[in-house]
């Protein structure tokens, strides 16, 4: 009987989250999908890493290696760093504000399927006669030449999580600028709330120009079109800018989340305020600004000219000067504070100097006469991993034990985080470190092998022992997160003691409606100047009423499976498949059906009687 | 205030489309996506302009020798004119007549769909004239520049149907007049966005 | 034009000053459409007349545009009111990063 | 006292090779520049390092510090919440913007210089610049000297101590032209033409045996990693002598050995169709598919990568795809037997156009 009851459980669970509006259960959903794709971009990682341990090795074949390549940057940008970090501000960025959901919930539970299901699409060309293999950048002249269907789940699958991106990051901004609780002016805000923000308008304006170059290469490859075809009048420079016009400000769309959590994390555990906020945010916007300024960097080689490449080569340097205004915030936050070394602090502490030495690289690369020695060697590569793994990722782990406890009501493990974090930061290093080298000595990137006595063979057998240091670390913190689970000892709102914003002031997870009342926001770290003045919860700003909610749909769901289906048909079409159009069809009919009835089927949401609300409270089900 | 409530003249508010929160939402989300639909046009003007008259052999037309002015201009003048039936609808609306406004939204469908239909026209003519989507850069670019543009308003019109349609018994309230007034503002960019395939595409195109 | 409600206590008052205002916009609206209508003869007149040079009018057309495109979205799509600040803000930026992408393909492409 | 010495000199060679060795190969590496560009950007690389790594010391400090000091002692302890420090953040904003302006001035200085191409368009005889037009081409390289008419593959051959022009383009995808010991790589798009300069060291080329790695720098295919090239760097007259040697050539050399000449029947029926064995550049681009292999014979790798011995010439050609694979020559001609593969190889081997 228990046994049928848990297996009815399961399926109104799984249709729970299938039709979940909730930001909080969409944030796990991210976090569950980018942490399994970050597994498989890892895994891709571990084969390259094993195919160039040693020169001349025959562990997977030379057009295999490309497809790895290709998939392990697309599938670590896009599919895992993007979705972790949306699943943080899902989980974290409502409450850090006093909402009690985003802007608009079903647009954000569609946001994720459209990811959820342009992920899937691109990994299945595993499964399907090959996956791309142009590089995550897919310049087009070798993008349009490659043979197969690969490209194509390329820009099928891109195209569809970028809708899903797009729309998420517009969900973001009007949730921010509408929804605050009473009090909560902008410069009262939380850091990660403020990167949130910018974060959210970089995607929106980085966005449509990817969606622009898919687009174009799609109708090369897929409909005749003349864009990227030379003889046709047709211009490949076109798209490395288009492409490079989104995936510049697209490295900054990774590490301002990023630098969010490191500023929380800073304050939180040096048990003081940020120092400079208002030059933290002030930061923050001009990352951002100049993010859209620097994008030809990639392209010193292309041949722009000396005029682009000088004012390129400036603009890209001039990005130094406000990171380095939020590095030194962050270790003067530190400075006179009380510091506890717990595992998210770890990682931010470690994030400092490893995040550094990547930036610093960055601003070498900037040197165009000298990125045309650097540049697509490994150097190049030793560079984004810097700041990727020893910014983004060194986040996502911190912020993944920092808001554990919020997102499920349970503590991971600190010695196995302990672990974790050694291990990870070790193999790191050492993976990475050398490869500076490598790129200066002459070795190009994203080549599958290299011949021996060139001087190569001994860097490269230490960046893969490395290699296997972060992928051991990465099994334990899986392990962590099983055995917590199941021994899910359950936490009260604070769990770490120091929690200075909102999010920490409700219970551990919140219910569904986040804020039984809308709290009242008196300054900067709102709940930390409560408990300062002795009280253990935040002042109301309303009385207790009924509460507005919107309904679950399964419609977001549907949608995105429409454009997944529809995106087969597209592909195959080429083939002179008779089944393709149809597929097309019918694909294109789901979503626009689940379209018009959402918009023609009203959908007002239910309310929370405040009867419920007061019941609940006396009986101490919820704090 | 609730949504569902019952209007008349006199308690309508001043701005129903910005009366509730999820109006407020919707109207700022909106505007958001037209900020990002500008970054998506300025992509595909940039690309048509980089390969506008880009053709493999010379004797495929050129800008120059495709346009004509008095089809341009008659498209222009019904998408002009529909940008300010549109402008009467909210005017309507305003004043909660609701009667009026679906007349005025009507006339701006039944706009709008000339327009497409003299696109149409246009395109067929371009294709018997050698300058079709896969005959050159130029042609992919334009056909894509036009057609995304093309592919708005055909959008428009649906949305515009079904916003009619489906209220057409309700009357106004405040859960659809956002809908109204969001739609109002999509049908005034896609205006704006053809001021500049005009100005760009055809004006600069004839003078070469 | 306020974002807020008129409260005079009388809602026929309200009603009256909010349909005068409402009709003074629509004014301003017609004006608009009638310059917009003006401006969009203009530049299709410069390219019909054929006789002027290609450095004169296309400068001019561009100009008209933008002018036109102002109504646009200041008359038209509310932009001169209150409550469009983020709109704006939103709205430019993208602009700014739209013109940046056009003049670098229309420069540092040319090949 | 003598031991000592030699122990000393021992010791100062061994600690010399190590950092020489830290350094890379004398033929490839980044880090030994051997001539003017890379020199350049050699420069430009030490000077940011200098920089970055003054950067990173600072942060390191204060970070020690921070780290060493402000641990949590007492649990109750509520450190005072400081707002920030005006002086403290000018300080970090403007020293970073000087820093960053001594790297700009000659980062700036230097893309103007590496640009000026000017003496290569020059009208009329060419006398004293070298022009190179590069080509690229799904794994193979082919360099045409356009003022001197003729056209190479595979190994470029240039003079030592003066500038060397080339236009870069490529037949098929982009590739990416790339000496790293002689200087940065340019790519070879298919849209455009681009241009820059070059120019080797006499003394270092002799360092590195008067032989240069170049590489492909841009993902081009399954054979990316293989698209090899070498550059022979020689003195003036020695280049003179050879360009006089291969336009000497104006047909087919005749191959003397019996074997030989067998090879250069089969090679005739099978292989001229792409590979053309004269050195002109009549023949359009279009029709040269193939690496030409004039002076194949004193080449030192096969296609790039495989050493120069007739074994490997006969692997190649017996089976191309497992050392290029994608590569544009498998299953372009009939099986060859062993024997065929003898003679093949006998009469390419003997394809020199100097002694
Ligand atoms: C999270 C991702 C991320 C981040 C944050 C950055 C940050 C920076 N990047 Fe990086 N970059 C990538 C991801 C990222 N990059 C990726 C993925 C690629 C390769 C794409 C591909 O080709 O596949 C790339 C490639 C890349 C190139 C092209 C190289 C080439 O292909 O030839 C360049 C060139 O300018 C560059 C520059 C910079 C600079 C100047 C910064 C700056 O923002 C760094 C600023 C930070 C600091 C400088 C450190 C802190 C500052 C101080 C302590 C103050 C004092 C400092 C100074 C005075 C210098 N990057
Ligand atoms: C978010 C971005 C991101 C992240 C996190 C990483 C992480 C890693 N990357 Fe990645 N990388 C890119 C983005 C990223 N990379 C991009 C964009 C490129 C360029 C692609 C291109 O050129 O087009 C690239 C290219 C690239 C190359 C160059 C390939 C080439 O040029 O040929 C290499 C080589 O060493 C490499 C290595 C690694 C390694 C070792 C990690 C490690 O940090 C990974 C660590 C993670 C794990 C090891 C998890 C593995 C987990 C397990 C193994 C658990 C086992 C599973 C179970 C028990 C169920 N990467
Ligand atoms: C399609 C035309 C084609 C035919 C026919 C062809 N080859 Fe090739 N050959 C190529 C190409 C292309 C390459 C360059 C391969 C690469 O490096 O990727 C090549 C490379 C070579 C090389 C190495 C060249 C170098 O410079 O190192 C040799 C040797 C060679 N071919 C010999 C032969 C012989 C012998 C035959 C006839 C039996 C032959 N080829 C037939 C296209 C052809
Ligand atoms: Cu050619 Cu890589
Ligand atoms: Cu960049």
């Amino acid at each position: 009987m228990s046994t049928y009851a848990q297996k009815k459980g399961f399926g109104a669970t799984l249709w729970d989250f299938l039709t979940t509006v909730d930001h909080k259960k969409i944030a796990i959903l991210y976090l569950i999908a980018g942490g399994f794709f970050f597994v498989v971009g890892g895994l891709e990682a571990m084969f390259i890493r094993i195919q160039l341990a040693v020169p001349n090795n025959d562990f997977v074949s030379a057009g295999l290696y490309n497809e790895i390549m290709t998939m392990h940057g697309t599938t670590m940008i896009f599919l895992a760093a993007m979705p972790l970090v949306f699943a943080f501000m899902n989980a974290v960025m409502p409450l850090q504000i006093g909402a009690r959901d985003v802007a608009f919930p079903f647009v954000n539970a569609l946001g994720f399927w459209l990811f959820f299901f342009g992920g899937v699409f691109l990994n299945l060309s595993w499964f399907l006669g090959g996956a791309p293999d142009a590089g995550w950048t897919s310049y087009a002249s070798l993008a349009i030449a490659s043979k197969g269907h690969g490209v194509d789940f390329y820009v099928l699958g891109l195209q569809i999580s970028g809708i899903g991106t797009l729309i998420g990051g517009i969900n973001f901004l009007v949730t921010i600028i509408n929804m605050r609780a009473p009090g909560m002016t902008y410069m009262r805000m939380p850091l990660f709330t403020w990167s949130t923000f910018v974060t959210s308008a970089l995607i929106l304006f980085a966005f449509p120009p990817l969606t622009v170059g898919l687009v174009l290469m799609m109708f090369d490859r897929l409909f005749g079109a003349n864009f990227f075809e030379v003889t046709m009048g047709g211009n490949t420079v076109i798209w490395e800018h288009l492409f490079w016009i989104f995936g510049h400000p697209e490295v900054y769309i990774l590490i301002l989340p990023a630098f969010g959590i490191f500023s929380e994390t800073f304050a939180i555990f040096s048990r003081k305020r940020l120092f400079g906020y208002s030059s933290m945010v002030f930061a923050l916007v001009l990352i951002g600004f100049l993010g859209f300024m620097v994008w030809a960097h990639h392209m010193f080689t292309t041949g722009l000219g000396p005029v682009a490449n000088a004012i390129f080569a400036v603009a890209t340097m001039a990005i130094g000067v406000p990171t380095g205004i939020k590095i030194f915030n962050w270790l003067f936050t530190m400075w006179g504070g009380s510091v506890k070394f717990t595992t998210p602090m770890l990682y931010a502490v470690s994030f400092i100097p490893s995040f550094v030495a990547g930036g610093v690289t960055g601003v070498m690369l900037a040197s165009a006469a000298a990125d045309y020695q650097y540049h697509d060697t490994y150097f190049v590569v030793a560079h984004f991993h810097y700041v990727i793994v020893g910014g983004v990722v060194l986040a996502i782990l911190a912020g993944t034990h920092l808001y554990w406890p919020k997102m499920f009501g349970t503590m991971l493990n600190e010695t196995m985080g302990k672990i974790t974090f050694t291990l990870f930061l070790i193999g790191f290093h050492l993976t990475f470190f050398i490869q500076h080298f490598l790129g200066l000595w002459g070795m190009p990137r994203r080549v599958f092998t290299y011949l021996p006595g060139q001087g190569f063979e001994t860097a490269n057998m230490v960046s893969t022992v490395g290699a296997f240091f972060m992928a051991v670390g990465v099994i334990v913190l899986l392990i962590n997160i099983i055995v917590t689970s199941a021994r899910n000892v359950r936490v009260g709102n604070d769990p770490w003691g120091d929690g200075r914003t909102l999010e920490w002031a409700i219970p551990s997870p919140p219910p569904f409606y986040n804020f039984k009342q809308l709290p009242l926001v008196r300054g900067l770290d709102a709940y930390w100047l409560e408990k300062m003045e002795g009280k253990m919860a935040m002042t109301p700003a309303e009385p207790i009423g009924d509460i507005h909610m919107p309904n679950a749909s399964f419609l977001p769901f549907t949608i995105a499976l429409g454009l997944f289906i529809a995106a087969f048909g597209a592909m195959y079409h080429v083939d002179h498949k008779p089944w393709a159009l149809p597929v097309m069809v019918i694909g294109l009919l789901v979503t626009f059906a689940s379209m018009f009835l959402r918009s023609v089927k009203d959908d007002h949401g239910f309310h929370i009687h405040k009867e419920d609300l007061i019941e609940k409270t006396d009986k101490g089900v919820e704090a | 205030m609730q949504v569902e409530e019952k209007f008349t003249y006199e308690t309508w508010p001043a701005h129903s489309e910005k009366a509730t929160l999820e109006a407020k939402n919707k109207f700022i989300g909106f505007w958001l996506f037209l900020g990002g639909e500008t970054v998506l046009f300025a992509s595909l003007f940039a690309t048509y302009l980089a390969l506008k008259d880009k053709v493999p052999n010379t004797s495929m037309p050129h800008a120059k020798d495709l346009f004509e002015l008095p089809l341009t201009f008659a498209a222009t003048m019904l998408l002009l004119t529909s940008s300010l039936t549109s402008v009467y609808a909210m005017y309507h609306m305003k004043n909660f007549a609701f009667r009026k406004m679906m007349l005025w939204l009507g006339l701006t469908a039944l706009l709008g769909a000339g327009f497409l239909g003299l696109e149409i026209y246009e395109f067929t003519n371009y294709v018997h004239e050698g300058h079709t989507f896969t005959s050159s850069a130029f042609g992919s670019a334009f056909y894509t520049l036009v057609g995304f543009h093309g592919g708005h308003v055909a959008f428009g019109l649906l949305w515009c149907l079904t916003l009619m349609f489906r209220n057409s018994k309700r009357g106004l309230d405040l859960y659809n007049a956002p809908k109204f007034y969001v739609f109002s503002l999509y049908w005034h960019f896609i205006d704006v966005v053809w001021v500049f395939i005009f100005t760009v595409v055809y004006l600069m195109g004839m003078v070469g | 034009m306020a974002n807020h409600e008129l409260n005079s206590g009388n809602p026929r008052v309200d009603i009256e000053y909010r349909r005068k205002k409402s009709k003074e916009e629509m004014r301003y609206q017609i004006v608009s459409f009638t310059m917009m209508l003006f401006l969009t003869f203009i530049a299709f007149g410069m390219v019909a007349a054929k006789g002027f040079s290609h450095w004169f009018t296309v400068p001019i057309i561009l100009l008209l545009a933008v002018v036109q495109v102002i109504f646009q979205l200041y008359y038209f799509m509310h932009m001169n009111q209150k409550g469009h600040e983020a709109p704006s803000l939103f709205l430019f930026t993208g602009l700014g990063v739209g013109l940046t992408a056009i003049l670098t393909f229309m420069t540092i492409v040319w090949w | 006292m003598k031991r000592l010495a030699k122990w000393r000199l021992i010791s100062l060679f061994s600690i010399l090779a190590l950092i020489l060795s830290g350094c890379g190969q004398p033929y490839l590496s980044a880090l030994r520049p051997a001539g003017e560009v890379a020199e350049m950007q050699y420069g430009l690389m030490k000077l940011s390092t200098l920089i970055m790594v003054g950067v990173i010391a600072v942060v390191t400090v204060i970070f020690i510090l921070v780290v060493i000091k402000f641990r949590r002692k007492d649990d109750s302890e509520i450190p005072k919440q400081v707002e920030g420090n005006h002086k403290l953040e000018i300080l970090w904003t403007v020293i970073p913007i000087l820093l960053l302006l001594i790297l700009a001035v000659p980062t700036v200085a230097d893309v103007f210089k590496l640009a000026d191409v000017g003496k290569m368009d020059k009208k009329g005889a060419h006398k004293d610049e070298v022009v190179v037009k590069v080509r690229s081409n799904l794994y193979w390289w082919e360099f045409e000297y356009p003022d001197l008419g003729i056209v190479t593959s595979q190994e470029l051959v240039v003079p030592t101590n003066k500038k060397v022009y080339f236009s870069l383009h490529s037949s098929d995808v982009k590739h990416s032209f790339w000496i790293p010991a002689v200087g940065g790589k340019m790519d070879t798009n298919t849209d455009n033409v681009n241009k820059f300069w070059l120019e080797f060291d006499d003394k270092k080329a002799n360092e590195a045996g008067n032989l240069f790695y170049g590489k492909c720098a841009e993902l081009c295919g399954p054979s990316h990693a293989l698209m090899d090239f070498k550059v022979r760097a020689i003195s003036q007259s020695k280049f003179d002598s050879w360009v006089s040697a291969m336009k000497d050539v104006k047909k087919p050399q005749q191959a003397t050995s019996e074997l030989a000449q067998q090879g250069q029947k089969i090679f005739s029926q099978s292989c001229i169709g792409c590979h053309a064995v004269t050195p002109t550049n009549a023949t359009p681009e279009k029709a040269r598919v193939a690496p030409n292999l004039t002076n194949f014979g004193e080449r030192s790798r096969v296609a790039g990568i495989l050493p120069h011995t007739k074994e490997d010439v006969k692997a190649w050609i017996k089976n191309p795809e497992k050392f290029k694979p994608g590569n544009k020559m498998t299953g372009k001609y009939p099986q060859m037997s062993d024997q065929e593969l003898d003679a093949l190889a006998e009469y390419l081997m003997g394809l020199k156009v100097q002694d």
